[in-house]
């Protein structure tokens, strides 16, 4: 009883899904889309971790019945990379170390592409506000932010996506 | 409006995992037809980077490129036995019968190689890049994934290693004391530098920096990942977070993430560290383990950083605004009762 | 979930009808981020539940000097809105940069301390709330409208519509102090707005929030003011009067003690920043 | 869940004692009651809406007196149930007459209107319920202000309904009206 059809554009294309009433927009996105980037985490809009963009904005998709995307574009962290290699926020991750766990990386990763898409060279202070909501248990933020700023300034290589950072296996460094 | 800065310090010995009642990892490696190698074990990776350094180790002595090495920690019921992932014994123990298994397999491989060049198996070399080569005639060559496939198909044969580590039981010397309790200890100082507000009883953390010595490094990335990670986290501890409120009732313990007190980026204190590299004795290519300990030197340091700024001694953590404004009415208190005790 | 039937309404009329029919078990929500936490948990579990966000209530319009803003405008709205610079550092103070592209002006009233920030600033502009139902529109000062612990005066069939902000009369500052600098839950939340004859305060607002049941005026400090010149001790003696009259709580952020005593310290920086920014002005 | 507190009403024990036995009293006075009826002596059951923050809900609400020591003192067993869990408990009450002197809890409404009122009573409360059901998962500062804030307001509302009870000679019915702004 009251099961309805919703559509909205997901990443570029239309999609349409039979959803129960209220279902979270993550719920949908991870359960009936298979969109497993998004994670679940605290479902108290209290973490992060499921970060989407709705008409270019970040929201915590664990708190948005997915009704009420309705029409609007979401955006999650499978359609924040060009068709290819990386956005150089990502390249910037991965050259700065920026997670350990990786569990709020695609929150992490969604949220800063759209800050820099907001503010190409964020303050400081633009950048701890902008992060303030999305917990990393892991690394301290410091390599988080020092990724922001490496990709504001345009300090990462273009390298796509077979550029490793690991140091050679054979410890000689 | 004072606010004092102090300086503390804190220094740790880490013992490298458990004495327990003896401590066994067990890890099995085999090729597939490909070429690439499974590595099957019990031992999880919560998050820190396990896989990663395993996946090293094992290629290092495979010697074959790390991306050629596929981690299987799939299934605790049926895979070879871990007893967890703890006490930051994971590349220790876990390396060492890695290392175990990578080298009884190496050489399973090398068997192989040497029927298919003809050369006896101590003259052969693998590149790491995934050719065996006939030491000191480079053309006579044949591709580790050729090699792995003929073993199946053509020899009959498996390309295969089992490795065991066990850290034996060490039983406390009844008239000493005395036990070997660990393997290995990693050793680290850090400075802490904090502001405190004496009208607020805020502290500010300006600045961690610390020392480690850690054994060798399988991944210096990871290495300073755990170390900065960790630092930040000390200071949480140090400073907010707690299951056991400091209330006198216990209802009033954090529920979620808007209730749990910890510090976010802006909060975060510049992080600097050094790694210096003393090899283990017993470890797999020297190694020590570093991930438990970054969380121990940073808090001391910074409580002892808050006495050195305003003489407030706070023995239970976390160390609230609240715990600082109480421990300097009382301060103040004492301080002026002694001075009127003195007129 | 529990909930069998979701309502979508794209109109204040529709709503309204809805709320009507099918009576106060109906959950009403705009942002979610109040509601939705409780519903993932299993703590609310409503069967019938009202979204807000397709309403049209989400404008914010000058007026008289003032502004009008609709009940469910975002606070990431508020926040960019360059009228009443006081409002705009309030939502700045709130939440974090997702949840205020969620969380609504009007659901910020209903949010329990010690959230709720916004409020605090509203208090402290003799903001007015606009409440529409069946029966009709009334107004209501928001000092009247929050009535206890998470309760208010709205009937059961009627809906906050908007928030009437008056021509801010004086100088205003606003002071948010948590444990953390961003996205933090508030220790206690500080709204002053002072207007002046000369040097003499003929008119007083001293708003606090997370020390009481709602959003609270300090009505004893705003007396000792009213009359003052904004002297070393008339900031003094309203900030006790603030921090006696207050009614602090413990929770997991802060104890009451700690709350009561940031009382006295914040609300006499907020004095002293308001009469330093004069200062400054003035010459 | 404990809650406990006390105030000054403008009216002697033995109409407050009365007051708060009288079905329609309390259908006026409950915050949120939409219906009550007396099933058998010092026996109520009814229901109570509330409409909380991101909960919208009607509760079942079961009252029994008992230890009743008229007007000086009663003890009240409840129950209140719904979708959100189950609070049940006991709360005791006492009814003691006062002088003419100011509120002792300062709460505004307690005879502040400077009108001379013959006798006052002190009500003191005292209570404690156990909460089960999804209800108990919040923190019990929650269940605590919010019971808190709605005896308050039951409070004040009786005070109001006595106030207007003594100064009419019809019993005065209905839900009172929401206040209207002072200024």
């Amino acid at each position: 009883m009251g099961s309805r059809i919703v559509s909205f554009e997901l990443c570029g294309r239309e999609v349409e899904v039979l959803v129960s009433p209220m279902a979270t927009l993550q719920s949908v996105l991870r359960s009936q889309l298979g969109y497993t980037g998004t994670k679940e985490g605290c479902r108290q809009g209290g973490c992060g971790s499921c970060t989407v963009l709705v008409d270019g904005e970040p929201m915590m998709s664990c708190l948005l019945p997915v009704e009420d995307v309705e029409g609007r574009r979401v955006t999650t962290i499978e359609g924040i990379a060009p068709v290819a290699g990386l956005a150089p926020i990502q390249q910037a991750f991965i050259e700065k170390n920026a997670f350990q766990c990786g569990y709020c990386t695609p929150g992490m990763v969604v949220l800063t592409k759209t800050l820099l898409d907001h503010h190409p060279s964020p303050s400081r202070d633009e950048i701890i506000d902008a992060l303030g909501g999305n917990v990393c248990r892991c690394t301290g933020y410091a390599p988080i932010i020092e990724a922001i700023e490496a990709a504001a300034a345009g300090a990462t290589t273009d390298a796509g996506r077979d550029a490793g950072d690991w140091p050679d296996p054979s410890g000689e460094r | 409006m004072a606010k004092l800065r102090g300086t503390g310090i804190a220094a740790v010995n880490y013992p490298t995992g458990m004495n327990l009642g003896g401590d066994p990892s067990q890890a099995l490696i085999h090729a597939t037809t490909s070429g690439s190698f499974v590595v099957a074990l019990s031992s999880t990776d919560l998050g820190q980077g396990l896989r990663t350094v395993i996946g090293q180790i094992a290629a290092e002595t495979l010697g074959v490129a790390a991306d050629e090495v596929v981690i299987d920690t799939a299934d605790t019921d049926t895979g070879p036995h871990c007893m967890g992932t703890f006490a930051s014994r994971a590349t220790h123990r876990v390396g060492n019968a890695v290392k175990a298994a990578a080298e009884e397999a190496r050489t399973a491989l090398l068997e192989v190689a040497a029927l298919e060049l003809n050369a006896p198996v101590g003259g052969l070399v693998l590149d790491g890049f995934g050719n065996v080569l006939v030491a000191g005639d480079p053309g006579r060559c044949v591709r580790v994934a050729e090699v792995a496939s003929k073993a199946q198909f053509e020899y009959g044969r498996t390309i295969s290693g089992r490795g065991a580590y066990m850290k034996p039981k060490s039983p406390v010397d009844p008239e000493t004391g005395a036990m070997d309790p660990d393997s290995t200890e990693a050793h680290a100082c850090t400075i802490a530098e904090v502001e405190v507000d004496t009208e607020t009883g805020q502290v500010a953390v300006l600045g961690i920096r610390s020392a480690y010595e850690v054994g060798r490094q399988v991944n210096p990335a990871l290495v300073r990942g755990q170390i900065v990670g960790g630092a930040w986290m000390g200071m949480s501890h140090a400073l907010y977070e707690t299951t056991e409120p400091y209330y006198p009732n216990p209802d009033h313990k954090p529920k979620d993430f808007s209730e749990y007190v910890m510090p976010g980026p802006a909060e975060l204190p510049e992080i600097d560290c050094v790694v210096l590299e003393v090899p283990s004795s017993t470890g797999p290519y020297g190694v020590k383990g570093v991930g438990e300990m970054t969380a121990n030197s940073p808090i001391p340091a910074i409580v002892n950083a808050i006495y050195h700024a305003c003489g407030v001694r706070v023995d239970d953590l976390p160390v609230t605004p609240e715990k600082i404004l109480r421990g300097l009415e009382a301060k103040w208190a004492t301080e002026s009762a002694a001075a009127a005790g003195g007129r | 979930m529990t909930v069998v039937e979701y309502f979508l309404p794209r109109s204040l009329a529709q709503a309204v009808d809805l709320l009507s029919r099918h009576g106060p078990d109906l959950l009403v929500i705009a942002g979610g981020t109040v509601a939705m936490p409780l519903i993932n948990d299993g703590i609310s579990l409503p069967r019938q539940v009202m979204g807000l966000r397709f309403v049209g209530l989400d404008e914010i319009e000058p007026s008289d000097g003032g502004l009008r803003i609709g009940a469910t405008t975002t606070l990431t709205s508020l926040l960019r809105q360059r009228h009443v610079p006081m409002l705009a550092e309030a939502a700045r103070r709130t939440a974090s940069w997702s949840i205020r592209n969620m969380g609504t002006v009007g659901g910020n009233l209903f949010t329990p301390p010690p959230g709720g920030d916004v409020a605090v600033a509203l208090l402290a502009l003799d903001a007015e709330v606009t409440l529409e139902g069946s029966r009709g529109r009334r107004t209501l000062a928001l000092s009247e409208f929050q009535t206890g612990f998470m309760t208010t005066a709205l009937e059961p069939q009627e809906l906050l519509t908007g928030i009437g902000v008056p021509a801010v009369a004086g100088e205003t500052t606003y002071v948010k102090f948590g444990r953390k600098e961003a996205n933090t839950p508030s220790v206690v939340t500080v709204a002053v707005r002072v207007a002046r004859d000369g040097e003499v305060v003929t008119d007083a607002r001293v708003a606090l929030g997370a020390v009481g049941p709602h959003a609270l005026r300090a009505r004893k400090a705003e007396a000792v003011l009213v009359g003052s010149s904004l002297e070393p001790g008339a900031i003094d003696e309203a900030a006790e009067a603030a921090a006696e009259e207050c009614e602090p709580f413990d929770d997991g952020i802060a104890s009451a003690w700690y709350r009561r005593a940031m009382v006295r310290l914040f609300v006499r920086r907020a004095l002293e920043e308001l009469v330093q920014h004069v200062a400054l002005e003035g010459r | 869940m404990k809650v406990a507190g006390h105030h000054v009403l403008d009216a002697g024990p033995r109409e407050v004692f009365d007051a708060a036995c009288d079905p329609a009293t309390l259908l006026a006075v409950i915050p949120g009651c939409e219906a009550i009826e007396q099933v058998a002596p010092h026996e109520y059951q009814g229901s109570l809406v509330l409409r909380l923050p991101g909960v919208g809900a009607t509760f079942r609400t079961f009252v029994r007196l008992v230890d009743a020591d008229p007007p000086h003192a009663a003890g009240m067993e409840g129950r209140v149930e719904g979708p959100m869990g189950t609070i049940a408990g006991r709360a005791d009450f006492g009814l003691t007459e006062v002088d003419d002197e100011p509120a002792h809890d300062g709460r505004p409404g307690a005879g502040s209107d400077g009108r001379s009122i013959a006798s006052r009573t002190l009500l003191e409360y005292r209570g404690e319920a156990v909460i089960q059901g999804p209800l108990a998962r919040l923190d019990s500062r929650f269940a605590e202000s919010l019971a808190n804030t709605l005896i308050a307001q039951g409070l004040q509302a009786l005070n109001s309904h006595l106030i207007e009870a003594s100064s009419t000679v019809a019993p005065a019915s209905g839900r009172p009206s929401p206040r209207e702004a002072p200024e």
